[in-house]
């Protein structure tokens, strides 16, 4: 059981660390697309959406080439914050985060752009700072919308390995996900292992997923 | 002069130009604009609350600079501080009606919790308006005449410096409209705040004892002239 | 001290084994194992990973650390020794013998690992070669990603015979049957070597004394792994 | 350079005929999830999101199992049909809407909750049928997000590999699509390869995007 | 008897209950409702279009059964053959005004596109309510007066068997009211329909021949007798 216990932390950290980081990147990128529509915004959009494109392994093999010693960053990131990506659960978490942004932020430009201007207008009229109402009528106006892109974001973070694999690793107790334990259990021919990972992995997500329908407005 | 405006907008739609020139001038603290649909009389009250930028001219209100093209003032919509009623009331449709009320007195918070300082205050402005058993509804559950008197309780709670009405009280039975009317004059001249008001009603017009300023339609240019 | 060792995905069951008993007879040292496709692990080398041991499943990968100097003293020492097997699903009815076989209308697919990326897709596409069969089974292989990808095709029977590590074919012994081992000119050979950035380069060179130990051998022969 | 365009040409196809059948079934499935919110409905919705849970390679292994020998299916179709599933590209594109579902259904369906329901009222009253109204009110109103869900999923089918890779294999010419032909090149280290690759990939990517873009209604 | 109607609804929301009782029988093929703000005027309109299924009683108007709970009938919207307006217009925002005239004119296709057939018979409304230099724009460029005129149009050119008006003529300058007014009841008296009006305005009532009802807050029951 304990063997499960640890892919299955990991795996949750990474969703949940890359799912809060979403929540802000993401509804703040969604935000700034949805204000205008220009050449420049448009072409922001295409390019946090063109990692989707990669199959994930090679996504990885750029994230590695990227963070690794080869540029400054990895070396960088290390000595002035003490945080490395390759072999790390950081890397983990950047990599789903890179791979699961688009699904966050293309529902949430979407659910912005479908609120009623003139709410937010009335708002600012009423002495409401453009903050204030950004939280308190557009956010929860679009809050659907988000709520849906944050949902499959949180899924496929949970189900993410292919650039984990490679920026991370595999190894047990520090980088190996709950995914990445099912890919080698499956790889290994563990059939009943298999199974016992994926039944985990599936209750994961359905808890998830069902908290998050008893938590989601009502329509009016 | 308590109101002088003067702007002018070209709004440029498919198939159609319409351009806004208004010219209000008046010594009075009460203003009626009246004239036939279309004319630009919600257009104007628009850019007095600063939701709409004037393509040139000036608004000045009791003194007060809110907009001048050439000066390059443009007085931003959360420091007008106007009561402003839309004519399609624009309530929050996620917020229930005290929430709505209340929005405006809570100017930095994140939260549209009410306050219970403020809740006081709400409930006194729901009782003066006969929709204080609406408090907990959502916007979609009123009828046409409770939600107007939300949008008038949500725009005069504030204490406004200026009221912009837009036809407030055309969805009102004829009693409620009395009503409604008296408590607003009474915030008038209370407060000695300049009033604005849109309307189509002639009671309206005898009730306050406003400058009466007539839209007509002459302003609208056909599209070929540009 | 802990140390990690990146070693090819064929190796994971026995050298959790191998580590396991490492860890008892060195107490307060510890082993975390990175296991992943030989060529995954060599760029995540080349890149910078923190890595102390790597043992690939083939020459070339380690041959490339090698030439990008990452090994220690440019040394590297052979292990173990894989077969190539010929195997065919459990159920399987039909009669193949030799590689010729492979000819009959029956077989339909053959599920070989990708020889561009896979070393067992090499060894096998040389096999074949040597046979003078490669263009006439052309129309029926199924390149896989790798070698278990082969084994999941013929267990599951979607193909009709496939080309795996007798150490693959063990793991599924129930569901795969192995028909005969392919002759090879270079046998199938696993390296193991000491990383130069290794931040603890006495214990990795322990790690790999240990493998080569007698010890170990008795674990690698329990999985089917020969002596180089 | 034929060789480039031969996978090309079979990522396009599995991408397009995936994207087309999720067009149609997302957008069904998400407007029956948008109607009524109910246990059963919630249920349905779980489901349809669990295999974006797993690694897409499992996914694959579930699906070969599934649609492999062992089961009657694979023969069933294939011999009611003539329609096989394994190491053919129709298996690929079942992998790819497997995959892609949730990706559509889940914003189609937060865009479908946030339409007034009064405008479909409105049609109905106007002696208009529910079918007419659906299409002519209902789905121009959650267009916005639809389509946000449908790009990703286009991008996320084209860029799929883990699942087609183990259903269909990667047989050059018939079922090898340019992702797995990248991933290919990457485990051959054939750099210059994986650049060319990925430049066509992205390329064909961004031309989609920015298609999809002009085409989508301006915000009123 | 033309209008036998008599429903009851009870409407549920947090911490409110209002039930809807109404009883409206008339002989005449004009009525009026009239009264307080929030009795359930349009609520009871809503009712005879179909939006809204009473808990108990039945709508029968010009011998047409609509509803009946006892017999189990519930006619569906799109066969009531209504012609109804708003209180809030509801266009479609995402049409132009051609479009939301046209809706009704095309009851099976898949497209709004406007067919040359219809265009004529839209553009024939357009002029009567003065607003067809409007065709191709939007509903959210419209001003209020123009909104409510384009909702009468998309209402009446589908020639309904009902008419049913929830206060049609509120944004309107007198002059325009005048004009529309006649217009309605041209159409009324011409198609010898049934039409109901809802209006606070007290020419409506002198200009149309109609059976005053008038609605009292009597109804609204206070939640604890639940
Ligand atoms: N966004 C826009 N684009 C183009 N034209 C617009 C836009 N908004 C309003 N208009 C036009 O501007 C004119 C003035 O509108 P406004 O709402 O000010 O009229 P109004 O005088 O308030 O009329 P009513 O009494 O009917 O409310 C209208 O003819 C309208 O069609
Ligand atoms: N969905 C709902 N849930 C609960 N109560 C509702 C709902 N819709 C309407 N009501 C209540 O029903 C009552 C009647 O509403 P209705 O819209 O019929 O009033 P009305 O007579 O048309 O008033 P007005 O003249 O102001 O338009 C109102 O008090 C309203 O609060
Ligand atoms: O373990 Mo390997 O590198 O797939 O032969
Ligand atoms: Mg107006
Ligand atoms: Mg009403």
């Amino acid at each position: 059981m304990q063997s499960v216990m640890v892919p299955l932390f990991l795996s949750l950290k990474v969703a949940i660390w890359a799912t809060l980081i979403n929540l802000v990147l993401g509804i703040a990128f969604g935000w700034y697309l949805s204000q205008k529509r220009s050449f420049f915004r448009q072409v922001l959009d295409v390019l946090a959406t063109l990692p989707m494109v990669l199959p994930p392994t090679v996504l990885g093999y750029y994230l590695l080439v990227l963070f690794g010693n080869q540029t400054g960053l990895s070396q960088w990131l290390e000595t002035n914050f003490g945080f490395g990506l390759i072999f790390s659960l950081n890397g983990a978490i950047v990599a789903a985060v890179i791979v699961t942004f688009p699904l966050v932020f293309k529902p949430a430009r979407a659910a912005f752009e479908s609120v009623d201007e003139q709410l937010q207008q009335v708002g600012w009229v009423l002495g409401v700072s453009k903050t204030a109402v950004f939280f308190r009528v557009f956010l929860p106006l679009a809050w659907r919308g988000i709520m849906a892109g944050v949902l499959l974001g949180f899924v496929r973070a949970l189900g993410e390995f292919g650039a984990t694999l490679m920026v991370a690793g595999s190894i047990p107790g520090k980088t190996q996900t709950l995914s990445i334990a099912i890919y080698d259990a499956v790889q290994a021919g563990q059939d009943s292992e298999v199974n016992q990972l994926v039944l985990l992995i599936s209750v994961v997500c359905i808890v998830v997923l069902v908290l998050a329908y008893y938590f989601s407005p009502k329509r009016a | 002069m308590i109101f002088d405006i003067n702007i002018q907008k070209k709004l440029v739609s498919a198939s159609r130009t319409f351009m806004l020139d208004t010219q209000v001038c008046s010594h009075q603290d009460q203003v009626i604009l009246f004239g036939p649909s279309g004319v630009g009389k919600s257009l104007t009250i628009k850019c007095i609350a600063g939701l709409l930028t004037p393509d040139s001219g000036g608004i000045k209100i009791k003194n007060r600079v809110l907009f001048d093209k050439e000066k390059n003032i443009n007085i931003v919509p959360q420091e007008r501080h106007v009561g402003y009623i839309l004519q399609n009331y624009a309530l929050f449709p996620h917020l229930t009606i005290e929430q709505n009320v209340g929005f405006g007195l809570n100017r930095k918070g994140l939260f549209n919790t009410v306050s219970r300082d403020n809740r006081e205050n709400i409930y006194h402005w729901l009782d003066r308006f006969q929709i204080t058993d609406l408090a907990r509804q959502y916007p979609g559950q009123l009828s046409g005449g409770q939600q107007q008197r939300v949008a008038l309780a949500r725009a005069l709670i504030i204490e406004p410096e200026i009221l912009l009405l837009d036809e407030p009280f055309a969805a009102l039975d004829k009693k409620l409209r009395i009503h409604m009317r008296e408590e607003v004059k009474e915030l008038q001249e209370e407060l000695k705040i300049p009033l604005m008001l849109i309307t189509h009603d002639e009671e309206d017009i005898k009730a306050f004892s406003a400058d009466l300023i007539e839209f007509t339609s002459l302003k609208q240019v056909p599209k070929e002239s540009f | 001290a802990t140390i990690t060792v990146s070693a090819a995905a064929s190796l994971k069951e026995v050298f959790q084994e191998i580590g396991q008993k490492f860890e008892q007879a060195h107490q307060g040292h510890k082993i975390d194992f990175n296991f992943g496709g030989s060529g995954s692990l060599l760029q995540q080398i080349r890149h910078g990973a923190p890595v102390d041991v790597f043992a690939s499943a083939d020459l070339a990968n380690m041959q490339a650390a090698n030439e990008g100097g990452f090994l220690q003293n440019n040394r590297q020492t052979n292990f173990v020794k894989n077969e190539l097997v010929f195997i065919v699903p459990a159920a399987s009815k039909l009669k193949l013998e030799t590689l010729n076989d492979l000819q009959s209308d029956e077989v339909k697919r053959i599920a070989i690992g990708n020889p561009s990326s896979v070393p067992a897709g090499r060894y096998t596409e040389t096999a074949l070669k040597k046979a003078g069969l490669d263009n006439a089974l052309k129309e029926k292989t199924v390149f896989t990603q790798n070698v278990r990808q082969a084994l999941e095709y013929v267990a599951n029977a979607n193909v009709e015979a496939g080309f795996v590590y007798g150490t693959d074919a063990k793991i599924l012994a129930d569901k795969v049957k192995v028909v005969f081992n392919v002759d090879l000119d270079k046998p199938v050979i696993y390296p193991i070597a000491v990383i130069k950035d290794s931040k603890e380069p006495a214990l990795a060179q322990q790690f790999v004394n240990y493998v080569l130990s007698e010890e170990s051998r008795v674990v690698f022969d329990k999985y089917g792994f020969a002596r180089p």
